[in-house]
């Protein structure tokens, strides 16, 4: 009977350590991850993606393309906020600078979050902004106005067939997400 | 005289891993593609998965190369269980050993085979077909019959 | 036993006049519509080829079957054959289906490619989708404005005589220009909704956060009704879309009376 | 050291009705009577959910339910119907055919078993809990698109651990089933000569092993996204909220075909049977349900046309799914020349095999419809989609299941079922299932978009045939049950045979088929 026992426990045990085996691998197949994509070099976003040579860094001034600008507000964002100009004809290759202006019309302090999206789809790639206020979160006090700095080039590669880029910026109210993650460094921050 | 019961294995344990080694290609490459779109969550999961697929497999693959060995000479029976080696073995004396086909308590169930012998039972080919059972049975009672007992 | 047998020879019967009898029986809209753009035309030929290619295969392929059923069966003392494969035969009925799909996917390649193609447009209008309308900003004429259900609650909770667009009217229709080639410009505020008007052929996901685009040239003046086609919470059947077409003159003359002045005309829309 | 139980599967059950035998149960034929029986009940359910929306349906205007309500119960009459029935049912004709064809004594793991049954009803009964929850069960549709999922209230979480136990579950009996298929087929039985069914099972757990994670791992990412503030389908946060659907649809697609994989061997059993004549083609058959299971990796974003692709990802999802009407109209053509110059009777499952064929088609038909995207952006979201997929669902899938259980019922239980009774069933199935669902077409092409709970007037007609031929539909199923209680209780008994010239292995045991099954013939030397 004692043998028995034994052999239970032994079994329990066995079980045990597996389903601790499976989690941790479970677990560490991130970090694994990361190591497979530093060695193989595989991971890449977008900005990696249309890094430009030199070359391409030339002004084809013989192209014209249009730019317009557009802006949405997410729901619960009370923004007001409007580009500089609705829409701008550039050159590729070229950098521009162009703003936003945006006037938080509550009475709180709030934080936004613009993320940018490019229609045609096929243009995303080749509009490559140099300095963007997407880039950062922005924060407003109550009532004030800012203007915000874009700077953008189009990359000569772009298709051809493609004259008019649409960029669009949506703001989203991240002023809770904010606070809460400052909290949450400050506490640990403490200890 | 001697019986080797196993139960039927159709594969190996090698053909077991190529499939798991082709599901595990397919979803961490999945999970991989995903994982590059920011989508990492995905890997865990698939981790979790295949270590459950390969646990199931080899243990199948293990429970299938088991191996009974029926040993009968004119002194004892000796059943020797294990895999690669022997891992359990009882003795009977042979003449006092029985083989007994013990009928299942519920209808349509296969019933058991048992060594019996001085109120000891041991069962054999559990993993057996009722078939099966029966024709193990009689081999080995034949068997028994035909012992000279010195 | 006889009364099943004869009950179900009776519901066989009610089979077929079920079938053929409800494709008749209302007087209602059983199909696409042509449309009233270049687009919406190529995309219902597409679909009426698509349609009579399957039913054509259908009848052979079912014919054959049939014809089976009916001269290969038992009760007629037939002997089964033995043939279980063969080649030829096999790999005629792979390659056959290959060569109709190819023929099929040619159109559609082209037709798809034109919706895409978003050049040379003559005006924007951008199409924000909320949680439970849609709000409508011409992005040259400066003109904006929300667009929500009309229909009275009293005919959605049935204490009154529906109208004849029932679900399907808004406060402000989208009016636009006929002939002219209208770029959308769709995003949402919440949820992802969709933008549909059948006789447009468009429809395009509103996803927040994202600028999806679309075109339209509308060959006719009228009024075209459709509806938001995903699922975006408690009201989603109710936040129909009205796009009226006009003439090109009566369609400045509305942008006079509706345009805001430039001062008060933010580029943003603004969530209330 | 007395008794010894060697084998593990070999608990002898106290009393062959204690509630104790089926709780504890790991033998693989009442693992298969617990599956189907749960997956009946759960039809039931699911199939008052479609009656609810069907009601309100009935007539335009908002009559019976709130648009919440419906919201909801859409939703969950999808999750019920595909992972509480269709699943379960097929794994439950697995669980008691799969070891009778290959001549195994059972499943290769009988206490995986065991709990991949059990998790069920707890899944299931969690899910259900959620209609009861402060701002009411899930109502973002069984697709769970984000943002709109998020909005749901209490119940998220719950859904979301429901959908995991459903997952675990049918990952652990697509386990069972490669394990057995792999590793206990009798000698002889090799994998060429595998019955289709046993096949089609194969390369169905092969594609739920594939992509289960890939759903487990997509719903995780939304619960964090609502609970711990990542941003995986936010924008705001740098997500995106389309890559859900990605998710969604690559293990969407794959999970469709994991529906109608497994009626596909059930139908290429049946026809043979009832044709007396061997199955036409057979290495084709399994090499066009190898095809399908691998076209369904790289057509998912078919249910996302209108969501913004770039023009080649649209073309070469639309190019590669309509290429997938090349091996399924290979099935269809094989069936059929199985068929010819045999010798025909229509016994309850060849007729529902027959109505299988015919309407699937239709489904198939209207699925290659789908495919020319330019065409699906008129398509997309309304009801001729609903009446596609119901079509290979219903008279597709539930069809299959009905037609394995008239066929395989006889050997099950030991008595005939009432063929007479069989034939009504079948004709009152075929004729409101054509009734619910055919009239669906016309709607959806006339504009009617699909989960909206009241319509505009020209869809009415329409609506109001498809709702009393749903009543039809669902009332008919009542006598499928007692039908199938007769036929356990009394009734004609069976030879082992049971039908003239069957083949396969299961038709040698007698029946009842014995409680463990076959040979393993073992080397006895």
């Amino acid at each position: 009977m004692s043998e028995k026992t034994s052999k239970t426990t032994r079994g329990a045990a066995k079980l045990a350590l597996a389903a601790v085996f499976m989690f941790s691998f479970g677990y560490l197949l991130v970090p694994l991850y990361d190591v497979f994509c530093d060695l193989t070099g595989l991971r890449f976003t977008d900005e990696e993606a249309v890094a430009l040579t030199p070359q391409e860094l030339q002004e084809d001034s013989s192209r014209l393309v249009t730019i317009q600008f557009d802006v949405s507000m997410n729901q619960g964002m009370s923004w007001q906020v409007k580009p500089e100009m609705r829409e701008m004809k550039v050159h590729p290759g070229r950098v521009y600078t162009t703003f936003y202006s945006a006037r938080n019309k509550t009475v709180d302090e709030m934080v936004g979050q613009a993320v940018p999206s490019v229609a045609p789809i096929a243009a995303n790639k080749y509009l490559v902004k140099t300095e963007c206020f997407c880039f950062d979160n922005q924060t407003i006090a109550a009532g004030e106005t800012v203007n915000m700095p874009l700077s953008f080039m189009l990359n000569p590669r772009l298709p051809p067939n493609v004259n008019l880029v649409t960029l669009s910026y949506t703001f989203f109210d991240i002023t809770k997400n904010v606070s809460t993650a400052n909290q949450l460094d400050s506490a640990l921050a403490y200890k | 005289m001697q019986f080797v019961v196993t139960p039927n294995f159709s594969t190996s344990w090698k053909a077991n891993q190529t499939l798991i080694a082709s599901l595990a290609v397919l979803s961490f490459g999945m999970a991989l593609a995903f994982a590059a779109h920011g989508l990492w969550m995905i890997l865990p999961f698939v981790g979790l998965e295949i270590t459950a697929l390969t646990a199931g497999l080899y243990w199948c693959c293990l429970k299938a190369t088991r191996r009974e060995v029926i040993s009968i000479d004119a002194d004892y029976i000796t059943v020797a269980v294990g895999r690669d080696h022997v891992v359990q073995t009882t003795q009977f004396q042979t003449a006092w050993t029985k083989i007994v086909l013990k009928p299942s308590p519920v209808a349509a169930h296969p019933g058991q085979l048992v060594l019996r012998s001085k109120g000891k039972e041991l069962e054999v080919g559990a993993f057996l077909s009722q078939d099966e059972r029966l024709e193990l049975s009689t081999s080995i009672r034949s068997a028994l019959s035909n012992v000279v007992y010195s | 036993m006889f009364a099943i047998k004869r009950l179900n020879a009776w519901l066989g019967l009610a089979f077929i006049s079920v079938v053929s009898g409800s494709a008749l029986a209302a007087g209602q809209p059983i199909n696409m519509t042509p449309g009233v753009t270049d687009i919406s035309a190529e995309v219902y030929d597409m679909h009426m080829i698509a349609f009579w290619l399957c039913v054509v295969i259908a009848i052979i392929v079912f014919g054959v079957m049939f014809y089976s059923i009916f001269a290969h069966r038992k009760s007629r003392g037939v002997t089964p054959a033995t043939f279980h494969e063969s080649t030829t035969i096999e790999a005629i009925w792979t390659i056959i289906p290959f060569v109709v799909l190819i023929a099929l996917s040619i159109p559609a390649t082209k037709t798809l490619i034109d919706m895409y193609d978003t050049s040379d447009y003559d005006m924007t209008v951008k199409i924000t989708g909320y949680q439970w309308l849609w709000h409508y900003e011409y992005v040259e004429d400066g003109v904006d404005f929300h667009s929500k259900l009309h229909t009275p609650n009293s005919q959605i909770n049935n204490d009154e005589e529906k109208g004849e667009n029932y679900l399907l009217e808004v406060d402000n229709e989208l009016v636009l220009p006929v002939g002219k080639k209208v770029r959308f410009l769709i995003t949402s505020n919440d949820v992802i909704h969709a933008w549909w008007v059948p006789d447009l052929a468009v429809k395009k996901d509103a996803v927040p956060g994202f600028i999806n685009e679309a075109w339209a040239r509308a060959n006719e003046p009228g009024i075209y009704r459709g509806q938001c086609a995903e699922l975006c919470g408690r009201h989603h059947g109710f936040m129909p879309v009205v796009v009226r077409v006009v003439p090109e003159a009566e369609y400045k003359q509305w942008v006079v009376e509706n345009a805001k002045p430039e001062s008060a005309t933010e580029y943003a829309a603004i969530s209330e | 050291m007395s008794t010894v139980a060697a084998g593990d599967h070999h608990d002898h059950p106290e009393s062959p009705y204690s509630i104790k035998r089926w709780l504890f149960t790991t033998n693989h034929k009442d693992i298969g009577t617990l599956y189907l029986w749960f997956a009946f009940i759960m039809f039931l359910i699911g199939g008052v959910m479609a009656l609810v929306i069907r009601t309100e349906l009935f007539q335009p205007g908002l009559q019976f339910v709130d648009p919440q309500f419906f919201n909801s119960m859409t939703t969950m009459h999808a999750i019920m119907m595909i992972f509480g029935v269709v699943m379960p049912a097929f794994t439950g004709l697995a669980n008691w055919l799969i070891p009778m064809m290959i001549g195994a004594p059972d499943m290769a793991l009988p206490r995986m078993n065991n709990w991949s049954f059990w998790i069920l009803p707890f899944a299931f009964a969690m899910m259900l809990s959620t209609l009861f929850m402060d701002g009411g069960g899930p109502a973002g549709g069984w697709t769970l698109y984000p943002p709109l999922t998020l909005q749901t209230g209490d119940a998220l979480p719950f859904v979301i651990l429901s959908m995991h136990f459903m997952g675990l579950s049918s990952i652990m009996g697509a386990i069972n089933v490669v394990a057995t298929v792999l590793n206990m087929r009798a000698p002889g039985m090799t994998l060429m000569k595998m019955p289709l069914f046993v096949w089609t099972w194969l390369i169905t757990a092969y594609l739920l092993i594939a992509v289960m994670p890939v759903l487990a791992g997509g719903i995780t990412m939304l619960l964090t996204d609502k609970y711990f503030g990542t941003s995986f389908f936010n924008a705001a946060g740098g997500g995106d909220p389309v890559m859900f659907q990605h998710i969604f649809w690559f293990f969407g697609h794959p999970e469709v075909y994991i529906l109608i994989l497994p009626s596909f061997g059930v139908v290429s059993s049946i026809i043979p049977t009832f044709a007396r004549k061997p199955l036409f083609g057979y290495a084709s058959m399994v090499y066009a349900t190898g095809a399908i299971a691998f076209l369904s990796f790289i057509v998912w974003a078919h249910h996302m046309f209108t969501v913004g692709m770039p023009l080649a990802g649209e073309l070469f999802f639309m190019f590669a799914t309509m290429l997938i009407a090349v091996p399924t109209g290979v099935k269809i053509f094989n069936w059929i020349a199985t068929m010819w110059r045999g010798a025909m009777t229509f016994e309850t499952p060849m007729l529902f095999a027959l109505g299988f064929i015919v309407m699937f088609s239709i489904g198939g038909f209207s699925g290659l419809m789908l495919a020319l995207a330019p065409v699906d952006f008129q398509y997309h979201d309304t009801y001729f989609v609903v009446a596609h997929f119901h079509y290979v669902l219903v008279p597709g899938s539930i069809f299959a299941i009905i037609a394995a259980v008239y066929y395989w019922l006889p050997k099950w239980c030991g008595n005939m079922y009432s063929e007479g009774l069989g034939k009504t069933h079948f004709w009152l199935s075929t004729i409101f299932v054509n009734l619910t669902f055919f009239p669906m077409h016309f709607v959806g092409l006339a504009g009617m978009p699909r989960r909206i709970p009241d319509y505009a007037l020209q869809f009415s007609d329409y609506n109001m045939m498809a709702t009393i031929g749903a009543f039809g539909f669902g009332l008919s199923q009542l006598l499928f049950l007692v039908l199938v209680i007769k036929a356990i209780r009394s009734g004609n008994k069976a030879t082992s045979q049971v039908w003239e010239d069957a083949e396969g292995l299961e038709w040698t045991l007698p029946s009842p088929a014995p409680y463990h099954s076959f040979s393993t013939p073992p080397a006895i030397k």
